[in-house]
């Protein structure tokens, strides 16, 4: 059977890729924030899962606003990069895993989640940039990715509470696919940002220590969580950090931490990065 | 699971200083600056677009008041107007600006006023949590 | 306050649309059909609703294979009949109320149903045909409509509880809607018929005038009908009627049946018909 | 709320006779099929089609198999093959024929006899239940 071996959770900021699509990393400001994923690219290249669901939100690129799904689920052969104004990333064209991405769809619809179901989609730098973190700049990423689209965007997006819900159906929906696959689940976004307006720049770097310290001590808390606690202690595009919830979700009670990174700032974004494995 | 009515949940999102949270309410007004920000993904229409402005405009319903805030780059009142920062990307990066040099145009700052406080930790939390606690 | 003040069940077959855009209701084949519906018509012409949620399914019209959403709803201004395939019907463009649609998007997410918001979309007979059987040839709908699509093409549909779930959230919403509406809760599709196959025509009266009853009677047991029952029983488009328990959780624990029409045949299927009150 | 597998549940769809269920195998092997169909919602695209049924069918990533069923009008064969009859329908549409004259030619009746049989009360549900059960 296909299992859930870990978690990752990461900050997906564009600037991170443009760092990398430029050969920037090593340059004073990006160096240390780079580091810190040093430790995972090695672990990643030892751990050779064959897909990852990776959760993150679309930045008005696959979905304007006559289009507004709160769960929407890639089963495509493939995804290619979207171009965000400034051309797409020179980075490989996602490979998904269809035969995953719809027993996952189908398992969630049957568990009473309403998803939707995308089988042409780009993808923009919330999903390229992890993969980017994690794998460096291969030819081709060498991982099967299923993209799991989260609305972030026009309020309401999904409450913590559902977003964890659905990471425990993803996790019954692996765990009955026929064949042995490696799976992970990547949540991404966050942490601490404000994009806009005059309180724009805002880190909150106490909360979202705090935050990474739940994810692996404190997890039932996380799930009640208001939105409104992401906006004021966070910035507006701190509840990105929901996302990261439907990751936790699906690795079960109990987790534990293998690595923890944070670094302020890149661009106007505090990273944060965690690689979690789920305690039988 | 509790029901959480929708109009407390909203409130809530006035009381944060300095922000616009992109509302329903928002995006109703703002539909047509988003739909607009959106089309400059694609590189014909970026070059018409910098090629005149103004008549690229003509294309998208846009009233007088949305129109000169675009044109001016005036992210603020963009916002303001229905805006949302994802949509508006488009248009900045189509300037060949960065997220950093966009949004620091929001707070009064110089870009480089702006970047040293990124760089020596970001803005601070405290005091602005909430209009009404004055936290 | 908003309320809901009643439900409609009806069939939503395309020669239906077709007879009535054509002058062919008083012909021997239609006649009975449409008889059926003369209550209702005067019914609802001093009932005077300001706003029907009107929950069908997009019949491969509005969504291709791209973008499969399980449950839509429609927040734009308005809606154009969509051409499927013999031109657009000549009815009236249909008029929505974004301000209630918003409202029941928004509140519904936040009680946890993962909804698609749609800006821009056509509506098929699937959501025509109903408002000609209720309003006849008007110039203009004398009512404001919110579409609500519903997957019912590609399996699995969202199951008959998650359907009566989310008629209880949009109950939920309707209530907490500032303004003083009248608004009703369609449910359309059905009854038996199968478009498809050596089995096409299949009818079953029985088991339909059971979920007749069942919808005034002994509703609760109609949530645990599962897909396969409607397929088995009442051919494969019959699993349609998971259409008509939104409506039914929408009124509430007890109802009463106003009227109540059930004709064979409307072209390949079995029309059924009913007006529901809900009891205080 | 219980945890159906879904390995059951679409199990359950082969038992039932002279029914394609339209699942995920089944989207997923006709998408094109479907695409395809539907394209034909709009009137110029009706009318290319019309001039060149072939020529039209050369855009669709369509194989030989399925080109063949589609200028047949074979809906058996393009069930099997993973078309679904609402997209079907645009094509029967476009060629003037209602839902019961398309459907009809699926069952191994003439139009009249089938028409006959919906006007006397439909299928009877007897015997074409389940498989299995043979009820
Ligand atoms: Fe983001
Ligand atoms: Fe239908």
């Amino acid at each position: 059977m296909a299992r859930i071996t870990a978690g990752v959770a990461t900050s997906h900021v564009p600037a991170i890729g443009a760092a990398i699509d430029l050969g920037k990393t090593k340059e004073p400001y990006w160096q240390p924030l780079f580091a810190g994923y040093d430790w995972s690219r090695q672990w990643i290249a030892e751990e050779k899962p064959d897909v990852v669901i990776l959760v993150y939100n679309d930045h008005a690129s696959a979905f304007d606003m006559k289009i507004i799904p709160t769960f929407a689920i890639g089963c495509a052969e493939s995804f290619k990069p979207a171009d965000e104004g400034w051309g797409p990333r020179p980075v490989p064209t996602v490979q998904g895993h269809p035969d995953l991405a719809w027993h996952i769809a189908q398992s969630c619809i049957l568990d009473e989640f309403d998803m939707t179901i995308i089988n042409e989609m780009e993808v923009d730098h919330g999903l390229t940039v992890p993969l980017s973190l994690l794998f460096g700049q291969p030819d081709a990423w060498p991982v099967k990715v299923i993209p799991l689209a989260v609305n972030v965007v026009t309020y309401p997006p999904p409450s913590g509470n559902r977003c964890w819900l659905l990471g425990e159906a993803i996790r019954r929906a692996v765990e009955s696919f026929p064949g042995d696959l490696k799976v992970q689940v990547w949540g991404t976004g966050g942490m601490s940002h404000q994009l806009q307006g005059p309180r724009a720049g805002l880190i909150n770097a106490e909360w979202d220590n705090r935050f990474l310290d739940m994810m692996s001590q404190d997890s039932q808390r996380l799930r009640t969580i208001p939105h409104i606690e992401y906006l004021r202690e966070t910035g507006s595009e701190g509840i990105e950090m929901v996302m990261w919830l439907i990751m936790r979700g699906a690795l079960g009670a109990d987790v534990r931490q293998l690595h923890r990174h944070y670094h302020v700032p890149a661009s106007n974004t505090a990273v944060g990065h965690l690689v979690l494995e789920p305690v039988a | 699971m509790s029901h959480q009515d929708i109009h407390s949940y909203l409130a809530a999102f006035d009381d944060i200083p300095g922000t616009r949270v992109y509302t329903v309410a928002r995006a109703r007004q703002g539909y047509w600056i988003n739909q607009f920000a959106m089309s400059l993904m694609k590189p014909e229409n970026r070059a018409r677009w910098k090629a005149d402005e103004k008549a690229y405009l003509e294309g998208w319903n846009l009233d007088e008041d949305q129109k000169a805030a675009i044109l001016a780059r005036d992210y603020n009142r963009l916002l303001d107007l229905g805006g949302n920062i994802y949509f508006l990307a488009k248009i900045f990066s189509t300037d060949g600006l960065s997220f950093l040099q966009a949004v620091s145009t929001m707070t009064g700052m110089s870009v480089e006023d702006y970047q040293a406080m990124m760089l020596a930790g970001g803005r601070s939390p405290n005091g602005v949590r909430s209009i009404k606690e004055g936290n």
